[in-house]
């Protein structure tokens, strides 16, 4: 048994996705982008495990789950980055302003 | 009308079917004449739809077709006129509108009035197709100008003929088409263009007056027909408010059509027109129409005092006013056209005196020699080419036929004894003392005086003295120009015996014979009275002579050296100026200002809905930036929002 | 007899004309005239039909169809839980304006054969559309075939004014289409709010459930509705001030274009309002009555005003239909038989007279190219029956006795003095200038001196005769005999009425 | 409530990783930046020690702090850019974003904060690793292989996709 209720994981775990998710939306870096985007997984990486944990039927599948959405989240870090590379080479840049070929 | 059965459509459909005799004139005898005096007015109008389909074709021919038409309308006229003298008044009715409950009806009725107005306006407009034979010899659009003679005939006839308000101001305001389309005949002319125009809408402003007058009467009385109108009125059905405002009304609608003032300016101008159209629209007919009206609904202001005051008020007014203009004007139609407004204005203030028979016999008598004078002025026009009287002089030896038959018709209009104006002016001059106001009966004495001096004055410019323009060609006019003018010249002597102090009141029995609401058959004035209009007629026609023929007196002798009251009498009193200063500055003015508002209130208001549609068009075009981020963004924000709503409104999350 | 195709076959029949059109190559002018003029003739014949078999005492009910078309099944149940039917139909009222429109269109097919220079095929094909779309718009019985004839008549018009208008064709067309679509939308809004709310669209249906109190509908809601109804058929009307695009069309659109606009899809508004707006709404339009008594009057005088001083017939003309149509929200507004049977009347009146009006502007466009008033003065001497036709319609228009425009005139103040005598009294003025600026136009160009030699300019010849004779002897049988368009109307009166005093 | 170890604990944790967050956002250098994260990261750790996840906890900081952080800072240097933050996104969807945000997380806050959890007593610290490994291999084998597939997928794309064009070019 925890002294420390469920809720106050949940809402840890808000307050990092809210980070993560304002960073994504805000910030202009690439990289930056694509590491808040990790930083919001973690918070539902958070999520799942307390899920996991507390509950009428606590179970060691959230904890699974939390370990497939890591090795998702390195799988994707890894190509996220290498299309960033690709792109850096392409326009000189990870500016994400500048990234607007969808327009054209 | 007021028929409230309900009747299905299939009846309504019929029409016909439906005729029936007015309540109270029930009692029939052998009515024939009567019974289809629905054909007089269709006379014309075949005429004139044969004319307006084959006239091309029929040429000079087509004058034959009107005068044919006519001449059965007068014949049928005359025959139901002579039948009326025996039996009661007939109408028929049949449905011709349905709404709801309301069954609105046209149909005829002849009754004294209208039996004596049928045969005054098929004669004159027989004896005016069997003029504009002669005079409109020779114009390419001769067969137009018979169609629409016809046409005015048949709206004219139909009019006198009606029985109920809305038939009536139906053909009212088809006279005044008829009326339109003639001043206008000579289309190319600027002055018959603007001269038309200016007849129609001045007149139209009238005819609101009716219109609106007319619903408002049907709302209180439930029905347009005439006896229905006069037996709510004596009922007591209508407030008195209502009656004399439902009567000043009507009475406006007379104004535009009668020439009065204030809205008299068209009727001269409306001499644009052809000399024979003059004779019988703008003298003899359709002005009278303003005098027959108010004649027709004689019960009806005989209800309102206020209103009957107006009328004789303003009637002597006119007289006066417009006898003053004609002092001194040259154009030779339009001394006739301001003597028809004075003569429209005496009628007037004979009706609002209360006299209604001495209305209705000047209006006949007027149109008798009034024509007569259109008649023989178009003759002399005929003869010299010109409508400048100061042009003109000595053509009494020229004009064989014609200055006689002018003479009549100055003498009778002049009010000599013997002469038919005679009569009828005394009987108006006695209705006005007995009836009237003092003022109002010394107004009309000097219009009486000044009516004498300027028809001399324009007979001896035209006749006497010797030529003051070169004159080549003057010729008497055809025989078929003649001819009308005689018959018209015997009427304008002997009319005025119908209905004579001496010989009885024949005619004003006749009018007023089962109606006592009508009034009097005769008003008895004092016997000064006669005798008062005889000097005053003589006393003008003296000054005339002295100035006129023996030029003993000065041509500016009453106006001094001074020419100021002369130059506003030309200008006839400004009134048309102040017209133009006025209401016309005043609607141009609102429709510039309205104008503006159009351009750039409403117009701004699309440019706003364009640009608010631009807009959000090319708003959604950036937003299409192609980054993901942004993209990302707002669909966050929406998202966010929506969660937002839930969680404040209650959803999956409460 | 079964009659319940005819209505379907009325309404479809142009579109015959147009798949036989399709089938035509571009080239071959005469035939595809012929196959546009003719493919108007089958509505024309039916819808005569129609008014002959109510002349002769027989039920226009007769023709009512009504099939089930599209369902929404709730979960779980079996029955719909919302179904739109297929349903056309026929009052009176109704009838008077398909046959106005039938008419209309075979004479505007007729002008579309003279006037238009281009591509005919293409201009045939959608003037065939919107012909079905406008016979749709009045014989829908249900609001949201309603909607889809009204959407039907957008587009084609759209086209039409966009491709052989003058010179700036595309603005208006734009504009039109702004205003319209913008009127639509609103309308749409206000069908699907009656939709859900009580789960059906006849209008018959709606018109009874309005009318009982256990139907859960908020007077102000229903206030609303009909305020959001008053926009969007007000714009199609147009009520000032959502006026200004109809100026647009009407000075750029192609004459024969004009005639079927001017006489038929403003009449939609009209025709939207009586029906939906007064027929749905009874209680809240009497509410609305001095409001719109007023928007009438207004309407009546702004549009009077501003014709006075128009340079341009077309615009004159423009303006004087703002102004007429006044008068239909004037006899709307006065609630009672006369009013609005005088809204009708004059519904079906300016109909006729604007058609023969443009028809007219088109002949004189295509022979002088111009419409300016200055520059057409005296054209009476070149060709005196063109310019006769002209001063008859403009006396019709100005409401001269005997002809249509009197008696519509005359019956909606009839009904207005008796309501609302102050405003109507007001509305008097615009009498007078209505003879005003009619005369002032017309003159200006019939009458006067000649500016320029008109010789060598036709006058009316040939075919062109049909529509100017047809509507002008329309125009005099209705106001000599105003019975023929009154009787059909009593029943549709009568049902209004029910409305309006339950 | 009492303030007992573990609570403290996550306390302490629970702040490293909010500050570490809150740095992520507002340093300039993106290094630092990176580094402020591995924080956050380690924390997060900690957290799922708490939530008696010891293996997550492990996995966590292997690859997160370990092989994401580097692989970013791999990214960051092979971006040759100037490591100075960017120049600002407008003022005005900052604002609205972090409007959009403070929504949303009030929404959700509204939600935790109704949710009443029971909780009962586990044994899932007990042989944590163990009972995580029973459970790939017999229930999630097929999840856990695919996976396996997914990483491959990921290697092979992000080297070809990374790789030089001008090699790319030759071989074609």
């Amino acid at each position: 048994m925890s002294s420390v209720p469920a809720s106050a994981f949940l809402a840890l775990a808000l307050i990092l996705f809210c980070i993560g998710l304002y960073g994504a939306l805000t910030k202009r870096n690439t990289v930056i982008v694509l590491i808040s985007i990790e930083l919001m997984l973690n918070a539902v990486n958070i999520n799942l495990v307390t899920f996991s944990k507390y509950g009428l039927n606590p179970s060691i599948t959230g904890q699974i789950f939390a370990l497939f959405t890591i090795s998702v989240a390195a799988a994707e870090a890894a190509v996220g980055l290498a299309i960033l590379i690709s792109l850096y080479r392409a326009k000189k840049t990870v500016n994400i302003d500048e990234m607007d070929i969808m327009k054209h | 009308m007021g028929l409230s059965t309900k009747t299905g459509r299939c009846q309504a459909l019929l029409g016909f079917d439906k005729i029936r005799v007015v309540p109270g004139t029930a009692r029939r005898g052998i009515v024939i004449m009567m019974e289809n005096a629905w054909l007089i007015p269709l006379f014309p109008l075949l005429s004139f739809l044969i004319l307006l389909l084959f006239g091309k074709r029929l040429k000079e021919a087509s004058a034959y077709v009107g005068i044919l038409f006519t001449l059965a309308s007068l014949v049928y006229s005359i025959l139901v006129l002579f039948e009326r003298f025996s039996e009661p008044t007939y109408g028929t009715n049949f449905e011709w509108l349905t709404i709801g409950d309301i069954h609105l009806t046209a149909g005829f009725e002849v009754n004294q009035l209208n039996a004596l107005m049928l045969v005054i306006v098929s004669l004159v407009s027989f004896l005016v197709h069997t003029y504009s034979k002669g005079y409109m010899n020779g114009d390419e659009r001769f067969p137009v100008f018979y169609a629409y003679l016809g046409l005015f005939t048949f709206a004219m006839l139909g009019l006198v003929i009606s029985p109920n308000l809305l038939q009536t101001y139906i053909f009212w305001e088809l006279v005044g088409v008829g009326s339109f389309l003639l001043i206008g005949f000579y289309f190319y002319k600027e002055e018959a263009k603007a001269a038309a125009k200016k007849a129609f809408i001045m007149t139209r402003i009238g005819d609101v007056g009716l219109f609106i007058g007319m619903i408002l009467l049907f709302w209180q009385t439930k029905s347009f027909e005439y006896s229905e109108i006069f037996k709510a009125v004596d009922a007591g059905a209508v407030s008195g408010t209502m009656i004399t405002l439902t009567a000043i009304l009507i009475f406006i609608g007379a104004v535009g059509k009668s020439g009065q003032f204030p809205l008299h300016t068209w009727l001269p101008d409306a001499m644009e027109g052809p000399t024979p159209v003059s004779a019988l629209i703008h003298a003899a007919t359709m002005v009278a129409a303003g005098v027959y009206l108010v004649a027709a609904l004689f019960p009806l202001f005989q209800a309102s005092k206020t209103a009957l005051l107006t009328i004789a008020v303003i009637g002597a007014f006119t007289a006066i006013f417009a006898a003053s203009i004609g002092l001194v004007q040259t154009d030779i139609k339009r001394v006739l056209a301001y003597s028809t407004v004075s003569q429209l204005g005496y009628m007037m203030l004979a009706l609002g005196s209360a006299g209604y028979v001495a209305g209705v016999f000047h209006l006949m008598t007027h149109a008798f020699f009034k024509a007569l004078l259109f008649l023989a002025a178009g003759s002399v026009i005929h003869a010299v080419h010109t409508q400048n009287i100061e042009e003109m002089g000595g053509l009494w030896k020229k004009l064989k036929f014609t200055g006689p038959l002018f003479l009549i018709g100055t003498l009778s209009i002049s009010g000599v004894p013997l002469f038919s104006g005679f009569f009828s002016k005394d009987e108006i001059l006695a209705a006005a003392w007995e009836g009237g106001h003092p003022i109002l009966f010394f107004l009309a004495l000097i219009a009486a005086f000044m009516t004498a001096f300027y028809m001399f004055r324009l007979f001896f410019m035209v006749f006497t003295g010797k030529p003051r323009t070169e004159m080549k060609n003057v010729h008497e006019s055809p025989a078929n120009m003649t001819y009308p003018m005689m018959l018209l010249g015997v009427l304008a002597i002997v009319a005025g015996y119908v209905n004579t102090p001496w010989f009885g009141s024949f005619l004003g029995d006749w009018l007023v014979d089962g109606n006592p609401r009508l009034g009097h058959a005769h008003v008895e004035g004092p016997i000064w009275i006669m005798i008062a209009a005889t000097v005053v007629s003589l006393l003008g026609i003296f000054m005339a002579y002295l100035m006129y023929y023996k030029r003993s007196l000065a041509r500016n002798w009453l106006s001094g050296t001074g020419d100021t009251l002369h130059t506003i009498l030309t200008n006839k009193y400004y009134v048309d100026e102040f017209y133009q200063l006025t209401v016309i500055a005043f609607t141009k003015g609102l429709s510039y200002f309205l104008r503006f508002i159009d351009v750039f209130l409403v117009e701004g208001l699309v440019k706003g809905v364009v640009g608010i549609v631009q807009g959000l068009g090319r708003t959604g075009s950036r937003m299409q930036s192609g980054q993901v981020q942004t993209y990302g963004a707002v669909a966050f924000i929406g998202l966010a929002l929506l969660a937002v709503i839930y969680a404040l409104t209650g959803g999956y999350l409460r | 007899m079964n009659l319940h195709w005819i209505l379907s076959i009325l309404v479809f029949s142009p579109l015959l004309g147009i798949v036989v059109l399709a089938l035509l190559p571009k080239t071959q002018e005469k035939v595809i005239k012929a196959v546009g003029l003719l493919a108007t003739v089958p509505a024309l014949l039916l819808a005569l039909a129609a008014y002959l078999h109510f002349q002769w005492g027989k039920d226009l009910a007769d023709f009512a169809v009504s099939v089930p078309w599209i369902q929404f099944r709730g979960m779980g149940t079996q029955e719909p839980v919302f179904s739109v039917y297929y349903e056309l139909g026929m009052s009176g009222f109704q009838m008077l304006l398909v046959v106005l429109t039938a008419v209309v269109a075979t004479l505007s097919a007729i002008a579309a054969a003279k006037f238009v220079k281009k591509e005919w095929k293409g201009y045939f094909m959608l003037f065939l559309l919107l012909e079905t779309g406008m016979l749709g718009v009045f014989t829908a019985e249900n609001l949201i075939l309603f909607f889809i004839f009204f959407e039907i008549t957008l587009i084609p018009t759209f086209f039409l004014i966009g491709k052989w208008g003058y010179f700036e064709r595309e603005k208006a067309a734009y504009s039109f289409l702004i205003y319209n679509g913008l009127g639509s939308a609103v309308l749409l809004i206000v069908i699907m709010i009656l939709f859900g709310k009580t789960g059906t669209t006849n209008i018959d249906l709606l018109t009874q459930m309005m009318a009982d109190p256990n139907v859960p509908l908020s007077s102000d809601l229903k206030l609303g509705l009909l305020i959001a109804l008053l926009i969007a058929f007000g714009v199609k009307l147009p009520i000032f001030p959502l006026h200004s695009w109809m100026l647009k069309v009407h000075v750029q659109a192609p004459p024969s274009v004009v005639m079927i606009h001017s006489g038929i899809l403003l009449k939609i508004g009209a025709y939207g309002l009586i029906r939906f707006g007064m027929g749905i709404f009874p209680e809240q339009f009497k509410t609305l009555a001095t409001l719109i008594a007023v928007l009438g009057v207004i309407n009546l005088l702004y549009g009077a005003f501003l014709a006075f001083i128009q340079t341009d017939f077309k615009m004159v003309l423009a303006y004087s239909s703002i102004s007429h149509m006044g008068i239909v929200l004037i006899g709307l507004a006065a609630m009672n038989e006369a009013g609005v049977q005088g809204a009708i009347f004059q519904v079906v009146s300016h109909g006729l007279i604007s058609a023969l009006l443009f028809f007219l502007v088109g002949v004189l466009y295509e022979r002088t190219d111009t419409s300016l008033i200055e520059n057409l003065g005296g054209m009476a001497k070149g060709m005196p029956i063109a310019a006769g036709f002209l001063l008859a319609g403009a006396l019709a228009s100005l409401g001269l006795p005997g002809m249509s425009g009197f008696v519509s005139e005359f019956m909606a103040f009839l009904g207005l003095f008796k309501e609302l005598p102050w405003v109507a009294a007001v509305g008097t003025i615009g009498i007078i200038m209505t003879a005003a600026y009619l005369l002032r136009a017309v003159l200006g160009m019939t009458y006067g001196k000649a500016h320029r030699e008109f010789t060598g300019v036709l006058d009316l010849k040939g075919v062109e005769f049909v529509p100017v004779v047809v509507l002008m002897l329309l125009i005099v049988l209705i106001g000599v005999y105003p019975s023929v368009l009154s009787a059909p109307l009593q029943t549709t009166l009568e049902t209004i009425m029910l409305g309006i005093g339950g | 409530m009492t303030f007992s170890g573990e609570f403290l604990a996550f306390m302490g944790l629970a702040l490293v990783a909010i500050i570490g967050g809150v740095l992520l956002l507002n340093l300039t250098k993106v290094v630092h930046m990176v580094v402020a994260l591995i924080f956050t990261f380690v924390a997060i750790a900690g957290i799922y020690v708490l939530l008696s996840a010891e293996f997550v906890a492990a996995v966590q900081i292997l690859i997160y702090s370990g092989a994401i952080t580097i692989i970013m800072l791999f990214g960051i240097m092979l971006t040759k850019h100037d490591d100075e933050s960017e120049p600002k996104t407008g003022k005005w969807r900052k604002l609205l974003v972090f409007l959009g945000i403070a929504g949303f997380a009030f929404a959700v806050y509204i939600g935790i904060y109704n949710f009443n959890i029971v909780q009962v007593p586990t044994t899932l610290h007990e042989n944590n690793t163990m009972q995580i490994g029973k459970a790939l291999y017999s229930k999630y084998i097929i999840p856990f292989e695919l996976t396996s597939a997914l990483l491959l997928v990921a290697l092979v794309g992000s080297i070809i996709l990374a790789k030089n064009e001008k090699k790319e070019g030759d071989s074609e």
